[in-house]
């Protein structure tokens, strides 16, 4: 199988799943079959790419050409790999909790809601194998449409406004900024100023500045609306869509801060600093420097918010856009290890928001519980299920022993590499400092959690109601993940040679 | 000859037009509707016959002109029988729906 | 001054009280009868303008089908019309405003009647009036038609039986349809009148869809 | 004094015009409009006529008598010919819908018209 | 009007020479003013006045509305058959030196003939129905606006 | 039959009249004449599907009859007219209209026409309505001088009917 | 078929004319459809041809002489890759919807009255179809006469179901006069100065006797042709509702029979697109049009207001097919804005934009016209959850919605494209503002609507609805995967828009 | 010598030129009635008075312009302002048209 047929086949297949599932809808066990099968051959598909990324290659697909001049093409490289590597992999669990969770609670619209999930794949994947800035867009407004279905999957009030929310934000950011920086970046490649709208090393405008046909202002601007237009990637003050999207059923949740949406957001803000603005050439020109202190804005804002948060799913993605913001930052620092860091955090997020998210859904599902005050004890008669929390808490801290903590360490190296660049250290002071208040702030509002469920004892009202674990599925999809952020603290070779090729392409 | 055909067009001319410009000023001037339907019915019809006749003259210019007076003279005969025609119509419908004719002395309308 | 050119002034200065009259009357009955009065005076001024079909149209549309059409309608829907308010302002300062917009234009024209106005000098004048569409020396109409007979000449050349001299085709509508009016109509631009028709069936198709069967008449139509 | 005689026509066509298009935007009654907008047209045409206007012409029909003559041009009058036509067209359409209106509506005042609809929902 | 009998003699004295002027009219456009449209008019004002002297269903007996369907169609037909049998013999939509291509001077006029009475029998087929249509529901028995009276007589 | 034959022959004078293409030998008058014959012929076959020759009277002796009565008709306006241009152009208003009945006894439609437009035509009288059940006009007249030019008139019409004068 | 081959630009006009005709006189029992529906296929059949061969000839240009006579003096048609591509969707749609009217229509109208219904139907084709083929100013007005003239009665015909159809139709065709009046007396200026009424013949003068005197002491008829074009520029803002003179549209829109808002939506104001854009390219030229004049800064503030009032006002309605008539208004506003930015991209968004425009509204009309078809009205609450009872319709309904705002891989994007992409080449980054904040704004029309149809709640006493019969879904559903289609790959349709916009500007030879 | 004058001041169109102009002034008079009624009934007398008027004046112009064989129009005009009065008294009289 050639590795163009691989990628094709990789969009392909959540595609044709997404229509089996459609087909198969009046036999649930079909249907579901259906979605493991699928999810485990995409991520089978993609992972077969893994060797000959790690070997340099970079195969491409060619798909059509919308408009002359605009191709939908795809390449494979490693920070895309990286994504599209961690999106499929946790889509596995995911379908095995989402089957524990839908039929645990009794949701209406399985089909619909098993149906549209492949579509976001296929989306997230296409994204992450998107080869210029109008495919990685396509790919990027069908995963809002995709998953907008989900977020409303309970087809309440509540539901309709916060979809509202959610597309609201996500559409205006993408069409108003993203949208306008693509075309605008195209109208000046039609001009033939620079090179074209394909990503490439080391960016594509150095040309175009350098002779000046491009005015730094205008690149400097670009930028700008490619940050802001990238909403998913939830830096403040474009968040609210996340919180908002709580409403939806935790799978939802899950896949949206861990698997595929967010993870989508601040991958695009790596890939278009790494390969359409470069890293060099925003340095060269010292643009973007505000980046810096919006993502350190978002961490710090982000923390004390989800510190007064007692709905648990609302701690969770306010911690999730703080976390977010670490990845922008580590981008915004613009040396090849900060961006490395970036890339690592993607993974170490993803497993841990992912197991955090879980056991959130367990303890609702089995406890219909989702307030932190009522969790006191139930650690005691949910003990997979805690324990696993647990385990996703440090590694949102950045303890060692999780794979939270080797991104951090990245980072700081980052930050150390940055000092050396010439110019005074402000930037680096001050980013130090929000690592450190926001390691501080994060074991403030997860430790605390920890220590309810296992130390304090169940009120008398829990006592009348006994429950144990949640459905075997949703443990199982839990513990395998919480072991995946436990696991790549020791074995991170995979992802520390795709993050090492991530950082030659940035230096 | 020709000048005193001339001469006789000139005559006819004038006169229809004076006829005419007398049918228009008694239909702005006379009191009520049913005298204003005398100038209008009466004169019109000299004026048209004078204008014709000199137009009939004039005619005899062109070597085509039988044909031009055929048309006149069918012109004249239409005109005389559709004329009294469409005023005896007005009058009878003003006088149907109960437009009162004017008397000596009244106001004027 | 030409008495054509007096007439003319007379004329319209009437014209334009006839109209003013029927937009302003109070009354719809007398509006369509001054609407009349307003067709009948156009007449005047086409005829004093050259234009004896446009002429005998308003003959026939403006004395005869107007007047039945508008009469046609005041019975149907009576012929009292609400008194509103005497003048509105807007209105009227939009019309001025376009009217005047107009009559700016109308500043560096060509003017009234004189010979030598572009409309005049095209080919298309000389064409339509028995000059030799030929005798337009430069004009980009003479070079198209040269081109054209070039290339109608050389299309018949081998197929004789349709070989024709266009010249002779051309010199018989200057020699035999004195009716420039009628020749343009029906030959050089006997496609629009084609449409003119079928917009007089599109009327009447109209006020069949529209007016027929009202009154219980069982509405037919159609031979099939 | 020549620059009126020059443009005289044009500016009486444009004034015509101007009081058809104040009936069409001022008068409420329908019938009222519908003849303001056929009066407008007839600025058009008066418009168009004077164009074709030569100073000594007569009508375009050929005078085999007169070589000499001089004659408007007939293109502008085969355009109006079109022109009335449709104008009469227009105007049927116009008054067929208008007793539609006052059958369904029992006025042809659009003020009245536009008071009935909104006391109705749509 | 019926009742009334200057009406009566000067609607049956006027319709037969009011459609042979308009049939000269028809026939003569290419010589004189006037053509197709204006035939077309008068041919249907003959019998408009007929139908408001005698009655717009004593009109319609004479000729019925499916006629003046027909003929309304059948005008713009020969007009644009005309144009279509030029193009089936080789020639330009409307291009008359296809009816007689050896001396295209002969074939013309019979062409602007053929299209002018399409036009004039549609115009006139139009117009009467313009006229049944419009007078269609003024029927007897309709009633009377008086209202309407008052202003037409005392203005 | 006859009278529609009469209808033909006048209408083809008419278009005769207006047409003027009379030339044999020339191919399209020769069309435009067939054109004139077919059209004289169909407008005949038309009026007698009308009917419109049935109520007529004799309608070709009214017509033979007429040219002196024209004559006479042409001067009795001449003499309106100016009688009217008089009061027109009076300084001072110079009218008293009033209305009066006349009677009268003719036979066809045609002649009653020919009276009724007669009236209208001549000196300060207008005929305002037609009682055909009492046989009787109403006349206005601008002053109170037309009653015997009436009657006058009244008689010459019958005689063009060929009738007496009736009383 | 050679014969048919060599005429084709005469017979896809007089085609649907005849056949018109034939249908008023002998298309009773139903025979009427068959006819439009036969006469639209073979219309479609030879717009295809058309293009084809237009795209294939080296000249890019097809001319077709009526009667034989040359340019000046005859009517010349003329067929070049813009306006063939303006003939195909004028009957593609004109063919769809005539498949959709088949049931819809028969709903609305009496049945005596059919066949003359489908008359007027392929009388507005004809008059479409050859407004846009045409190459003489005149024959154009008549040929929007016709086209009008039919429309006025198609849109009154919408009585039997609201009698406001009656007060729109008449307003519709006062202003609609008034506009083709306006477009008259525009040619009558021009022709003053010119004498000539063929298009390429005025420009030919235009340019070579009128605007060189300009630059000297002596410029001539400079303000009668600034008047004369003004006027057009006007009236044919009006035919084609343009910012601020589009009152005559939501209405008409809103109250014609269901068919029959679908082909005014989809074409109508098309082809008076087409032709603004025919008599500033083509007719004066962009030199006096843009360079002269600057009219390209008057379309573009009304186009901007257009889009956004147009887009505003749609979001207030809940008529949803008044709600579709404005949002008509702000996609008209989308093309004037790109012919306005008298570039390659701007151009081809203009172009491009009438077809997947078409595509799009048409879709969305005829899905509104089945709740029409089974309700009798289509307002807001009418739709509450019908996305179970009328999935197919409201399926397309939304997918349309998705073109409107133009959400990628649908028809919208690539005009968006193209037309962002125009609008930052000239420098207007304000423009470019505006058309994304006026896709969110028709973002938030559409879907308020969505939600009602998928998360509305259907009252419990409300009838069940049906689907709509097959021939009213199949068109809907061509016409909304076409707008997928080309959403996807545009390469057809952007290749012959940008290859007439390019001849447009005289970029290609 | 008179005579020779006489003659060229005759072959001038002023004569049919006054004609024209007196027709045109009578017309103006016409209308005001028309405008200013004050009943229907004169409205329509004025009408068909400037009816005849213009039947006059078109066929006068045809012999001002030399070409009387536009007489045709004159003709058509006396015929058919006939037909628009009768419309509008079967209106008045009856109410109705047909
Ligand atoms: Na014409
Ligand atoms: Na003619």
């Amino acid at each position: 199988m050639t590795p163009e047929m691989t990628i094709a086949l990789a969009l392909g297949t959540p595609l044709v799943g997404s229509m089996l599932i459609a087909m198969a809808g009046r036999i649930p066990n079909l249907r579901e079959t259906f979605t493991l099968l699928t999810a485990l051959a995409t991520f089978g598909l993609v992972a077969s790419l893994y060797p000959l990324v790690i070997q340099g290659g970079q195969p491409e697909l060619f798909l059509l050409e919308m408009v002359p001049g605009v191709p939908l093409s795809f390449k494979v490289e490693p920070l895309g790999m990286v994504y599209a590597l961690v999106a499929t992999l946790l889509w596995v669990p995911n379908s095995l909790y989402s089957i524990g969770y839908m039929r645990g609670n009794n949701e209406k619209h399985q089909t619909r809601f098993y149906f549209c999930f492949p579509l976001a794949i296929a989306s997230a994947v296409g994204i992450a194998f998107s080869a210029n800035i109008f495919t990685m867009f396509v790919f990027y407004e069908t995963l809002t449409f995709s998953t907008f279905p989900l977020v409303t999957h309970k087809n309440n009030s509540d539901a309709v406004k916060s979809g509202r929310v959610y597309l609201g934000i996500l559409l205006t950011t993408s069409v108003c900024f993203q949208l306008l920086a693509v075309l605008w970046i195209y109208a000046l490649y039609q001009n033939g100023d620079v090179s074209g709208i394909d990503f490439v090393r080391g960016g594509i405008f150095k040309q175009g500045l350098a002779s000046g046909l491009v005015a730094p202002t205008v690149f400097g601007l670009l930028f700008f609306l490619y940050i802001y237009g990238i909403g998913k990637a939830a830096i403040m003050p474009v968040h609210r869509w996340l919180p908002a999207a709580m409403v939806a059923p935790t799978p939802v949740s899950a896949f949206l801060h861990a698997v595929a949406v967010v993870k989508a957001g601040v991958f695009c803000v790596i890939k278009v600093t790494v390969y359409v603005f470069g890293a060099e050439t925003l340095l060269q020109y010292n643009q973007g420097h505000w980046l810096i202190y919006v993502a350190g804005g978002t961490i710090l804002i982000g923390s004390l918010i989800a510190m007064f948060q007692d709905n648990l799913k609302r701690r969770l993605a306010y911690s999730t856009i703080s976390q977010l913001s670490y990845i922008v930052l580590g981008t915004a620092l613009l040396t090849p290890i900060s961006i490395m860091a970036a890339t690592l955090h993607i993974i170490a997020h993803a497993f841990g928001k992912i197991t955090l998210f879980f056991a959130a859904g367990s303890v609702y599902t089995a406890a219909h519980k989702t307030q932190v005050s009522q969790l006191d004890g139930i650690g005691r008669r949910m003990p997979w299920t805690m324990g696993a929390f647990t385990v996703g808490t440090l590694s949102m801290i950045g303890v060692p022993v999780v794979v939270g903590f080797v991104s951090k360490w990245f980072l700081i190296s980052g930050v150390i590499q940055r000092w050396e660049l010439p110019g005074g250290h402000f930037d680096e002071v001050f980013v130090l400092v929000v690592i450190l208040f926001s390691t501080l702030l994060n074991a403030g509002y997860f430790l605390p959690i920890v220590y309810r469920a296992f130390f304090k004892p169940l009120s008398d009202d829990d006592l009348k109601h006994p429950h144990g674990e949640a459905p075997w599925p949703m443990v199982t999809a839990l513990t395998f993940t919480a072991g995946l952020t436990l696991f790549f603290f020791y074995w991170n070779k995979p992802a520390l040679e795709l993050a090492e090729l991530v950082r030659r392409a940035v230096g | 000859m020709q000048v005193f055909l001339d001469i006789v067009v000139w005559v006819l001319l004038i006169a229809g037009g004076f006829f005419s410009l007398t049918a228009a000023v008694g239909v702005l001037r006379f009191p009520d509707f049913y005298t204003r339907l005398h100038p209008a019915g009466k004169n019109d019809t000299l004026g048209v016959l004078l204008f014709c006749s000199a137009m009939l003259i004039e005619t005899m210019k062109y070597d085509y002109g039988y044909l031009v007076a055929g048309r006149l003279v069918l012109m004249v005969l239409f005109m005389l029988m559709a004329s009294p025609i469409a005023c005896h119509a007005i009058t009878q419908a003003a006088y149907v729906d109960g437009l009162r004719p004017w008397k000596k002395g009244e106001p004027r309308r | 001054m030409n008495g054509i050119l007096l007439i003319d002034l007379i004329l319209l200065a009437l014209v334009l009280v006839a109209a003013v009259a029927t937009v302003e009357s109070r009354n719809l009955f007398a509006a369509a009868i001054l609407s009349s009065i307003y067709s009948l005076l156009m007449a005047c001024f086409w005829t004093s303008m050259d234009a004896v079909d446009v002429a005998y149209t308003e003959a026939a549309v403006g004395a005869g089908i107007s007047t039945i059409l508008l009469i046609g309608t005041l019975v149907l829907t009576g012929s009292r019309e609400t008194v509103r308010k005497a003048v509105h302002w807007p209105a009227l300062l939009l019309c001025l405003a376009v009217g005047s917009v107009l009559i700016f234009g109308t500043l560096d024209m060509p003017a009234f009647g004189d010979p030598n106005a572009p409309a005049q000098q095209h080919a298309l004048y000389e064409g339509f009036t028995g000059q030799n569409i030929l005798k337009a020396p430069g004009s980009k109409a003479a070079e198209d038609y040269e081109a054209y007979l070039a290339t109608e000449d050389a299309a018949h050349s081998h197929d004789g039986e349709h070989a024709h001299d266009e010249h002779a085709r051309h010199d018989y509508f200057h020699g035999h349809v004195p009716n420039q009016v009628t020749s343009v109509i029906v030959t050089y631009r006997a496609f629009d009148t084609m449409f003119e028709t079928c917009v007089i069936f599109c009327a009447g198709i109209g006020m069949i869809v529209l007016l027929r069967g009202r009154r219980g008449n069982p509405m037919k139509g159609g031979l099939l | 004094m020549q620059i009126v005689l020059d443009y005289y026509n044009y500016w009486i066509c444009i004034i015509l015009m101007m009081v058809g298009f104040y009936g069409v935007i001022a008068k409420t009654n329908l019938i009222k409009k519908a003849l303001s907008m056929s009066l407008f047209q007839t600025g058009v045409l008066v418009f168009y006529i004077s164009i074709g206007k030569v100073d000594g012409g007569t009508g375009p029909v050929l005078d085999e008598a007169n070589p000499e003559a001089i004659y408007s041009n007939p293109l502008p009058h085969a355009l109006m010919l079109t022109a009335i036509v449709v104008g009469v067209a227009t105007l049927s359409v116009a008054m067929a819908i208008i007793v539609n209106i006052r059958e369904q509506y029992g006025t042809i005042d659009e003020r009245d018209i536009s008071d009935i609809e909104h006391e109705t929902e749509e | 009007m019926k009742d009334n009998v200057l009406m009566r003699v000067a609607a049956r004295w006027n319709m037969p020479f009011l459609i042979i002027f308009a049939l000269y009219t028809q026939t003569h456009g290419e010589l004189g003013p006037g053509g197709g449209f204006q035939a077309g008019v008068m041919i249907a004002a003959a019998f408009i006045v007929y139908g408001m002297v005698f009655g717009a269903d004593d009109m319609q007996r004479i000729v019925p509305r499916w006629i003046t369907d027909l003929l309304a169609a059948l005008g713009v037909l020969i007009y644009a058959g005309t144009g279509v049998y030029c193009l089936v013999q080789g020639y330009t939509f409307l291009d008359y030196t296809a009816i007689n291509p050896a001396n295209p001077g002969a074939g013309e006029p019979w062409g602007m003939v053929s299209v002018e009475w399409g036009v004039g029998i549609t115009v006139a087929a139009v117009m009467m129905t313009i006229f049944n249509e419009i007078t269609e529901g003024t029927l007897p028995g309709q009633e009377h606006d008086k209202s309407d009276t008052e202003i037409v007589g005392k203005a | 039959m006859l009278r529609h034959l009469i209808l033909f022959v006048v209408l083809c004078g008419f278009w005769a009249a207006l047409s003027g293409q009379l030339d044999w030998t020339v191919p399209s008058q020769r069309y435009l004449m067939g054109c004139g014959l077919v059209s004289c012929a169909l407008t005949t076959l038309l009026m007698w599907r009308v009917g419109f020759l049935e109520k007529e009277g004799n309608f070709v002796m009214i017509a033979l009859r007429q040219p002196p009565y024209l004559v006479w008709l042409l001067w009795q306006i001449i003499i309106s007219n100016w009688d009217v241009a008089v009061r027109v152009w009076k300084p001072k208003l110079d009218v008293d209209p009033s209305m009066i009945k006349t009677s009268y006894s003719l036979k066809s439609e045609l002649a009653v026409a020919i009276f009724a437009n007669s009236i209208t035509l001549t000196p300060g009288t207008v005929t305002v309505d037609i009682d055909s059940k009492n046989r009787e006009f109403l006349v206005h007249q601008l002053s109170s001088t037309g009653e015997d030019g009436l009657k006058f008139m009244h008689d010459k019409v019958a005689k063009l009917e060929g009738g007496e004068a009736a009383e | 078929m050679e014969l048919i081959h060599k005429n084709l630009p005469a017979l896809i006009v007089v085609l649907p004319l005849c056949m018109g005709l034939l249908t008023a006189i002998v298309g009773r029992r139903g025979l009427g459809w068959w006819m439009a529906m036969a006469t639209n296929s073979a219309v479609l059949a030879m717009a295809g041809q058309l293009l084809w061969n237009v795209m294939h000839n080296g000249a890019f240009e097809i001319t077709y002489q009526m009667g034989s006579w040359p340019a000046p003096f005859g009517i010349v048609y003329i067929v070049d890759p813009l306006n063939a591509a303006v003939l195909l969707v004028v009957s593609i749609i004109a063919c769809v919807l005539t498949l959709y009217a088949r049931k819809s229509v028969a709903s609305e109208i009496q049945k005596n009255r059919l066949h003359f219904f489908y008359a007027l139907w392929l009388f507005c084709t004809t008059g479409l179809l050859g407004i846009t083929i045409t190459g003489d100013a005149f024959n154009l007005y008549v040929l929007l006469e016709i086209s009008s003239l039919s429309t006025y009665t198609l849109v009154a015909l919408g009585r039997s179901r609201n009698r406001r159809a009656l007060t729109a139709a008449i307003n519709y065709l006062v202003l609609g006069s008034i506009g083709a009046n306006f477009y008259l007396l525009g040619i009558a200026y021009l022709y003053m100065v010119t004498g000539s009424l063929n298009i390429a013949d005025i420009r030919h003068i235009l340019e070579t006797t009128v605007f060189p005197t300009w630059a000297t002491d002596a410029p001539q008829y400079r303000t009668t042709v600034i008047v004369g074009f003004a006027f057009m520029a006007v009236g044919l803002s009006l035919k084609l509702a343009l910012f601020p003179l589009h009152g005559w549209l939501p209405n008409a829109y809103t109250y014609a029979p269901s068919a029959v808002s679908g082909l005014l939506a989809s074409t109508a104001t098309k082809v008076g697109a087409y032709v603004f854009i025919r008599v500033i390219f083509t007719l004066v030229g962009v030199n006096f049009a843009f360079g002269v004049l600057h009219t390209e800064t008057a379309l573009m503030v009304s186009a901007g207001a257009a889009i956004i009032i147009g887009s505003w006002l749609a979001l207030k309605q809940t008529n949803l097919k008044k709600m579709l008539a404005y949002s008509s208004i702000g996609q008209i506003g989308y093309i004037t804005l790109g012919f306005s930015l008298n570039n390659v991209n701007g151009l081809t968004a203009s172009i491009i934009h009438l077809f997947n425009h078409a595509l799009t509204k048409g879709s969305m009309f005829m899905a509104l016209g089945v709740v029409v078809y089974r309700l009798g009205n289509a307002r807001l609450k009418d739709v509450r959850g019908l996305g179970r009872q009328l999935p197919v319709s409201m399926a397309v309904f939304t997918a349309g919605g998705l073109g409107l705002i133009g959400v990628p891989l649908t028809a919208g994007f690539i005009s968006k494209w193209y037309l962002v992409t125009g609008a930052i080449q000239a420098h207007r980054y304000e423009m470019a503002a505006i058309v994304l904040f006026g896709s969110l704004l028709a973002l938030m029309y559409v879907w308020r609507v969505v939600e009602q149809i998928y998360f509305g709640k259907r009252d419990e006493n409300a009838p069940k609805l049906k689907e709509a019969p097959v021939t009213m879904l199949v068109p809907m559903v061509l016409l909304v995967a076409a707008s997928i289609y080309f959403g996807i790959d545009a390469r057809a349709s952007s290749w012959v828009a940008q290859t007439a916009a390019e001849l447009l500007l005289g970029v290609k030879a | 010598m008179i005579l020779a004058e006489v003659e060229s001041m005759l072959n001038t169109d002023i004569p049919t030129l006054v004609g024209g102009v007196a027709l045109l002034f009578g017309i103006m008079l016409l209308l005001v009635r028309a405008i200013a009624g004050p009943t229907n009934y004169d409205r329509i007398l004025a009408m068909n008075a400037i009816g005849t008027k213009t039947a006059l004046f078109v066929a006068l112009l045809g012999f001002i312009t030399e070409r009387p064989a536009f007489l045709d129009i004159a003709l058509a005009y006396a015929i058919l302002n006939f037909v628009g009065t009768i419309a509008i008294l079967k209106f008045i009289r009856h109410r109705r048209l047909g």
